[in-house]
């Protein structure tokens, strides 16, 4: 049901199964040629580095986001998880150095733990508490920065500056995060943790009677989820040299629906972090695309829905009529 | 199945067009990257660069929205440059404060001219890029310190006040609450009731005001940083019928703000005057770029006048039901003269 | 045998089992409440009147869970008032109700969709759509129409339509309602953007400026309005059988369906209620502020949701009503107002917000060992 | 019997795909008779079923109601001529009254214009559930107040209504494994409600696994298996043996419960259960589980003997007393604590808190012991299929592949599943709550032969017995509750069985 897991069945492979498995591969495909065919600078080196810089932070948010999807619950608060995030280490990285980045990820495992205990331990809503919890950041962040978003120092602008510079040709942030995303999928495949999420996520009671620790499991997964909110935030600040307030304020939008457009159901038990990275790919190939397009910005929103529900409904995980979709 | 042939189909256009190169033209890109085109004053600002834009024939445009956002932004800018390479120069209303190093970094990385309006950062100065044509604007801390410098005159310098903030980590809502602090401090007898963040929202600004005016009945003025809010802040005063009794002001110089100033129910507002700051904005960038002009004063502010019940009708007739009419070769016209009296006032 | 010996007993019950004293209990709901609060010592009981206990015990936590949210609405009421002596004056209530009409509206609509565990994020872009699109039909100065009623019809007739389309595209596509409706929202206010093309349009219509004014028993015509989609909508709730077939479906989808329940055609009617609902905020909202923005609906959907959350509805559906809705805008918009007048800094504000709003839920939900929280 | 049929089915099939679940079924069914169907999971039966109610489409063969060609699109159309079903999982919502239960979708004959008058729709919910007998179910109670067994006559209330209300007293009212949940005396008056609607001259079509019931009740019983009608007997001719041989086409053997395999249990206690209380449910409940054993728990439903497994397997907390397994105290704040100290449940309703549903049978398998298949703590998904596989094999779990989604597999094979699982937690403590309810006979067989072999390796077993004579004949001790206090204790060793009505006697 995930992933590429195509290729490691044993016998009954078969092209069609494979395609029907794997079909959320093709919206993006379907995307990058379309705009490549009107224009084909498109997938000129600069434009793919371009891309790739607004991927990589966004990866850590969506793969993030995406366990607790997977688990059947929902976090709103990830953008402003990011957003205090950016906003410290970007006010702070010249003081503290790097070690900012460990605080903040810290700091992400804290907000994961706070939103975590309140949902699985006091069973209360992920959406309202999530929900509350991104109005509390939010303010926070805005405080911190003091109501405007503050560049670094010209002078000290170097400090942050490998973050962006080039390796094999990509941004270093890009690899950083690429790595996090085979982490993810490690997380995902090969750990009980992952394995525990997607029980939960389709059957939270029969899981719990099977022994799974699942208020334990629970708080992991917005651990995870808040942790690679923040380290997006982090490498926002790296990226754009600056702490920005309101940087999470459409992020969390933005992940929740890249993990969409990879197929996820959000009826928990399924998805996988590969279908979270098409769907990445997918969101920054279209607003890029429509960027070289030259789409005229007043049609934006609109086409960006329709390309959305398209892709969407291409890449949905057939439950099978008997799965209800809420 | 079928599916898998269009992706086959897909990917074999893809590679076809690898090869293809695109024609080499004459032609010269303006990127125009304004906030977004829902609110009227950055459309007005959008309309000032197409004025432009228009007014040369070897100049094609495209308008690019960045809702604020630095990231839409860079990947804007970075997917025009991709597309248009050294023939491209932008005139921005940049996104964010910070952004503006981030801007200049990437169009002087790539070689391209550009004009930066409104906000720029600490220590980012013209003169450090080659690229950095200009930087115009009217000046926000200005623009609330007028606003707020009338209010207080018209209610005979005592009184209470309210204050509407715009949105929280904006900085023109920052400067602009600034400005009015700097005018708070020169005006010992006004008190400062409440300051709310209506975040640019007529409909919160609204509600506001109304639990305002329940809970203190003698308000004498709302300062709002900017023209939404206002007329927010004007209709809580109708249902009370005390428009045009408390007064209010917006920012921006949108047509209803004009309607409202005529009708007498808003005190005054600020022609920022969008097209005259990207329709020169454009113009400096162009000559910079094609005809590798330099120019000596590159820090510029414009002329964003006070609009008040006097003056409400010429500019309404300029600004909102036409357009101006401007000779762009004139690089002079747009510099407001005397800008320096407000830099000591800011440092105070 | 006798299970229940004690003195002064209201419940006797001969020589019975305990899973059919549940039954006599569970039929003697009247018996329930007198032994409610009647003292008996806890040591040697047996079975049976632990039983009884417990199911005592139930009911009173029932009670205190049903009632928590009216609790906690009086309380507060009665502490803002005694805190701030504006907070009650009868000029502070007026603007409550004035202000809580648009949320009150979405929230009727909102409710139907959470009923059947679904959510609608499309509510924002239809409620600025139909605003700004009715602020171009109707007298105004940005172009010639003058459309009069019909201007302020068509809008709603849309905005009313959308909903069916978002509603069909849900159950047809099967898309989780949260992304599809995020979608047909960008989507529409895009659109809603494309026709006003960045110069809203200000009414000029006289009578929307009167409706604005006008009020009835000293409260606002708008607040009227609200009260009434309210109150068609508790009718539509509790006294047909769609409204029946709403809370089926959130309590246990598949059964409904095997009860002959049409599924999806009750959850697309759900989502045009919601949409109507929008609509109709969205033409409200214009009396109040007779300038056609886009931007009309925003941030106006999660305080709706969180309003009905505090109110006691549930978000996986089958809980809440027409109960539920009032007392948690009333809740919401007291807090917002009160907050406002004692003047909170702005920044710490939305935290604090946030901070009671979450204190509020957990006080008000009810959960045990085995309950599911998604 | 009168001489012209009810109903008559000619030559249905049902395919999915490409493999063929039912062909070439004929039955009819005369009024004013009760037909069983029998057979293994899997055997057709439901499927035939959800086709005459139209919830389910025949691939081919016509159907005749009442003499007339009959093809029920939805079920509301077979309502509508006089068929109604009780579904196997249960069908009323938990958050409406009984009497909006009983008339959900049916609102219109209640309502003035638009609108429902709730008091016309409760007067005739009551008279509803009077004519079943059911005097002391509130109309106006909510379902979620309601005992599982009440739900359950509510529902068959529902059904008898809508039917009859279609058709005047021929309807057609089809059950699927109505009795599962009911305890003996509810079966009771279920069955003499039944026999009232025969009388009426309504015909019965009933499914069930409980095969003296079957005998019981009905006057022919159709067979099934692999999707065809095997046979059909009249019931006065027919006794389990036969009906034994015509389902599984083997003889039914004395050793039905392997007692042969019976362990005689050591005497080192693993689990010791002290003064155990749960407030409201049971009291000082003490007992020892001893290594090797298969402890019965018998009591009628309500007993709290549901509770003393929930309480020992960590799903609900005590309110006071003490457990020790292995003489080490232990304190249970959730399921997965028991696992932890090797205490796991195979839970009675399976569709919700057995079966992962959209997860693989591999993964559902190991979902109690992940660590079993890692390697430096990283789970291998090949481990885990060779696993899944082995107790495929092992089980004889009937599925394509462990890939399978579980929710494809029939209910015998989906227990087995959950076997599985709790085998591979390695947990020497099983706590069984009716770990053969809606189990085909065959699976039964494997499962009973399953429980010997657990206790053979050493493990032991807490049982709730489907039927009494299962935790007699699987036991080597019963306990026997009432009223949440355990009022009796049996050996009952291989060759000598207490009676059942001894047991019974202490039960009631």
């Amino acid at each position: 049901m995930r992933g590429f897991s195509m290729w490691k069945r044993d016998g009954d492979f078969s092209l069609n199964e494979l395609f029907k498995r794997n079909s959320f591969i093709l919206s993006a495909v379907l995307i990058i040629g379309v705009f490549s065919v009107i224009n084909p600078k498109f997938l000129s080196l600069y434009s793919l580095q371009n891309m790739s810089l607004e991927i990589a932070p966004l990866l850590p948010m969506a793969c993030g986001i995406g366990f607790v999807l997977y688990s059947g619950s929902i976090d709103l608060s990830i953008g402003a998880v990011a957003s205090v995030a950016c906003v410290i280490a970007g006010t702070y990285v010249t003081e503290t150095g790097h070690w900012i980045i460990l605080y903040m990820v810290l700091f992400g495992v804290v907000a994961g733990l706070i939103n975590g205990s309140l949902i699985a331990v006091l069973k209360l809503p992920s959406f309202i508490v999530t929900l509350c919890a991104q109005s509390v950041w939010r303010a926070m962040a805005i405080i911190i920065s003091k109501g405007s978003s503050n560049t670094i120092p010209i002078k000290q602008r170097w400090i942050v500056n490998w973050a962006t510079d080039k390796f094999l040709d990509f941004p270093v942030i890009l690899w950083i995060s690429l790595a996090l995303v085979i982490l993810c999928l490690v997380i995902e495949r090969k750990t009980e943790l992952g394995k525990s999420i997607f029980a939960i996520g389709a059957n939270e009671k029969a899981a719990r009677l099977a022994g799974v620790h699942t208020i334990k499991i629970k708080i992991l997964t917005f651990v995870l989820c808040s942790t690679g909110a923040a380290i997006g935030g982090i490498m926002y600040a790296y990226k754009l040299k600056s702490s920005v307030p309101t940087i999470g304020d459409n992020l969390y939008m933005m992940a929740i629906s890249s993990v969409a457009l990879g197929g996820t159901l959000f009826s928990g038990g399924s998805g996988s972090v590969l279908r979270t990275l098409i769907g990445v790919i997918s969101v920054m190939a279209i607003s890029s695309g429509m960027n070289m397009a030259g789409v005229n910005p007043l049609w934006k929103d609109v086409v960006f829905g329709c390309v959305l529900i398209a892709a969407v409904a291409i890449n949905s995980e057939k439950g099978g009529r008997s799965l209800i979709i809420k | 199945m079928k599916k898998f042939l269009v992706l086959m189909l897909a990917l074999a256009m893809m590679l076809s067009l690898f090869t293809a190169a695109s024609a080499q033209d004459d032609k010269w890109y303006l990127g125009i990257m304004v906030h977004g085109l829902e609110n009227e004053f950055w459309a007005q600002e959008a309309n000032g660069a197409i004025l432009f834009a228009e007014s040369k024939e070897n100049v094609e445009y495209q308008v690019m929205v960045t809702d604020g956002d630095d990231n839409k932004e860079n990947q804007a800018i970075r997917d025009f440059i991709a597309k248009h390479g050294q023939r491209a120069f932008f005139i921005t209303d940049v996104a964010s404060t910070a952004n503006s190093v981030n801007f200049a970094e990437i169009c002087e990385e790539a070689g391209v001219y550009f004009t930066m309006l409104w906000q720029h950062a600490e220590g980012l100065e013209p003169k450090d890029f080659k690229h950095f044509v200009a930087h115009m604007s009217p000046d926000d801390f200005v623009s609330g310190y007028n606003t707020a410098k009338y209010l207080f005159d018209l209610i005979g310098g005592k009184g209470k006040v309210c204050a509407l903030y715009g949105v929280q980590g904006e900085d023109s809502a920052a400067n602009r609450y600034a400005g009015f602090q700097a005018a708070l401090k020169d005006y010992p007898e006004i008190e400062m009731v409440d300051m709310q963040v209506a975040s640019w929202s007529q409909d919160q600004a609204m509600n506001f005001t109304q639990t305002w005016l329940a809970a203190h009945d003698d308000i004498a003025a709302i300062w709002a940083a900017n023209d939404t809010m206002g007329l927010g802040a004007i209709e809580a005063l109708k249902l009370e019928g005390k428009n045009g009794k408390v007064f209010v002001n917006g920012v921006d110089g949108i047509a209803a703000a004009f309607d409202s100033v005529a009708a007498g129910d808003m005190a005054s507002t600020v022609a920022n005057n969008g097209y005259l700051l990207m329709g020169y904005g454009a113009a400096y960038a162009y000559e910079a770029a094609v005809n590798g002009k330099t120019f000596d004063r590159p820090v510029i502010k414009t002329n964003a006048p006070l609009i008040t019940a006097e003056n409400v009708a010429e500019y309404k007739a300029m600004f909102i039901d036409g357009q101006p009419e401007y000779n762009f070769n004139d690089l002079a016209f747009p510099v407001l003269s005397d800008y320096e009296s407000f830099e000591e006032l800011k440092n105070k | 045998m006798q299970f229940i010996s004690g003195i002064g007993d209201e419940l006797h019950i001969e020589n019975t089992l305990p899973h059919q004293l549940r039954r006599s209990i569970l039929t003697k709901q009247e018996d329930i409440w007198m032994e409610l609060f009647r003292k008996r010592n806890r040591s040697s009981q047996t079975i049976a009147e632990e039983f009884v206990q417990k199911v005592e015990n139930e009911a009173r936590s029932n009670l205190i869970r049903v009632y928590a949210p009216i609790t906690l609405l009086v309380g507060m009421t009665i502490f803002f008032s005694i805190y701030d002596s504006h907070f009650f004056s009868l000029k502070n209530i007026l603007n409550i109700l004035q202000q809580m009409a648009v949320p009150l509206i979405l929230a009727t609509g909102l409710s139907f969709v959470l009923l059947i565990g679904r959510i609608d994020l499309s509510v924002e872009g239809v409620m600025g759509f139909v605003g700004s699109f009715m602020a171009l039909l109707i007298l105004n100065d940005r172009n010639a129409n003058d459309f009069g009623f019909w201007g302020v019809l068509i809008p709603i007739a849309i905005g009313i339509f959308y909903g069916l389309i978002t509603g069909i595209l849900h159950v047809k596509l099967r898309i989780a309602s949260f992304i599809i409706t995020f979608a047909t929202g960008t989507i529409i206010k895009g659109i809603a953007i494309l026709l006003y093309d960045s110069r809203a349009a200000r009414v000029q219509e006289q009578w929307m400026t009167d409706w604005s004014m006008m009020s009835f028993l000293g409260i606002p015509l708008i607040t009227w309005i609200a009260v009434a989609f309210f109150l068609v909508c508790s009718i539509i709730l509790n006294y047909t059988a769609f409204g029946r077939a709403v809370y089926a479906i959130g309590d246990n989808e598949a059964a409904a369906r095997a009860s002959g329940i049409n599924v999806e055609r009750v959850t697309v009617k759900a989502f045009v209620i919601s949409s109507t609902a929008a609509a109709l905020a969205g033409f409200v909202a214009l009396i109040r502020l007779k300038f056609g923005q886009a931007s009309l609906g925003d941030d106006q959907m999660f305080p709706c949701i969180t309003a009905l959350v505090i109110g006691g509805a549930s978000l996986s559906g089958g809980r809440g009503g027409t109960l539920q809705t009032i007392v948690g805008i009333l809740i919401y918009m007291e807090l917002l107002n009160f907050l406002t007048i004692i003047g909170v800094d702005a920044n710490y504000k939305k935290a604090l917000q946030g901070i009671i709003i979450i204190v509020a839920v957990a006080l008000t939900l009810s959960r045990g060992r085995k309950t599911i929280a998604k | 019997m009168s001489s012209e049929a009810l109903f008559t089915t000619h030559d249905i099939g049902k395919v999915y795909g490409t493999n063929t679940v039912l062909q070439d079924i004929n039955i009819r069914v005369w009024p004013g008779e009760i037909v069983g169907l029998i057979g293994e999971n899997g055997a057709g039966k439901s499927t035939l079923l959800k086709i005459i109610a139209g919830v389910e489409e025949p691939s081919m063969g016509t159907m005749q109601m009442n003499g007339q060609n009959f093809r029920a699109g939805s079920m509301l159309n077979a309502n509508e001529s006089g068929i109604g079903m009780v579904f196997q999982e249960q069908s009323l919502i938990n958050n409406l009254t009984v009497a909006q239960n009983i008339f959900l979708g049916r609102e219109k004959q209640f309502s003035k214009g638009n609108f429902i008058i709730w008091s016309k729709m409760n007067a005739a919910a009551r008279n509803v559930l009077n004519a079943m007998g059911l005097e002391d179910i509130s109309e106006k109670a909510k379902v979620r107040d309601l005992s599982f067994a009440m739900r359950q006559m509510v529902e068959i209330a529902k059904v008898f209504d809508i039917v009859s209300a279609a058709s005047n007293n021929h309807a057609l009212i089809l059950l699927d494994e109505p009795t599962t949940v009911l305890s003996d005396e509810e079966m009771v008056v279920l069955f003499d409600k039944i026999r009232q609607m025969k009388q009426r001259g309504n015909a019965i079509i009933l499914i069930s696994h409980r095969l003296q019931e079957v005998l019981e009740i009905t006057d022919r019983i159709y067979v099934f298996k692999d999707g065809k009608l095997t046979a059909e007997v009249e019931t006065q001719h027919a006794d389990e043996a036969i009906l034994y041989e015509k389902m599984v086409g083997r003889e039914t053997n004395s050793e039905y419960f392997v007692s042969d395999r019976q362990t005689v249990p050591a005497q080192e206690a693993v689990l010791e259960v002290k003064d155990l209380s749960m407030f409201g449910s049971f009291k000082n409940v003490s007992f020892n589980l001893y290594k090797g054993e298969v402890l019965g728990l018998c009591g009628v439903e309500g007993s709290g003997k549901e509770d003393v497994c929930a309480v020992l397997c960590g799903d609900q907390a005590k309110t006071h007393g003490a457990i020790k397994v292995h003489q080490r105290k232990v304190d249970f704040k959730s399921p997965s604590d028991a696992r932890d100290v090797g205490i796991i449940s195979v839970p009675k309703n399976r569709r919700e808190d057995g079966i992962i549903d959209i997860l693989s049978l591999a993964e559902n398998i190991s979902v109690a012991n992940y660590q079993k298949n890692a390697v430096y703590r990283l789970i291998s998904n090949k481990n885990q299929r060779e696993n899944a596989k082995h107790w495929v094999r092992s089980l004889g779990i009937r599925c394509s592949s462990v890939n399978q989604r579980i929710i494809n597999l029939s209910g015998g094979n989906a227990q087995k599943v959950i076997f599985a699982r709790v085998l591979d937690s390695e947990c020497p403590i099983l706590v069984l709550d009716h770990p053969t309810r809606g189990v085909d006979v065959g699976a039964k067989g494997d499962i009973y032969a399953l429980i010997r072999s657990i206790t053979e390796k050493g493990g032991s077993v807490l049982l709730m017995g489907d039927t009494l004579d299962e935790s007699l004949g699987l036991s080597s001790r019963i306990l026997v509750m009432k009223d949440g206090m355990i009022c009796g204790e049996f050996d009952c060793p291989a060759d000598n069985k207490p009676e059942q009505v001894d047991i019974v006697r202490l039960m009631l």
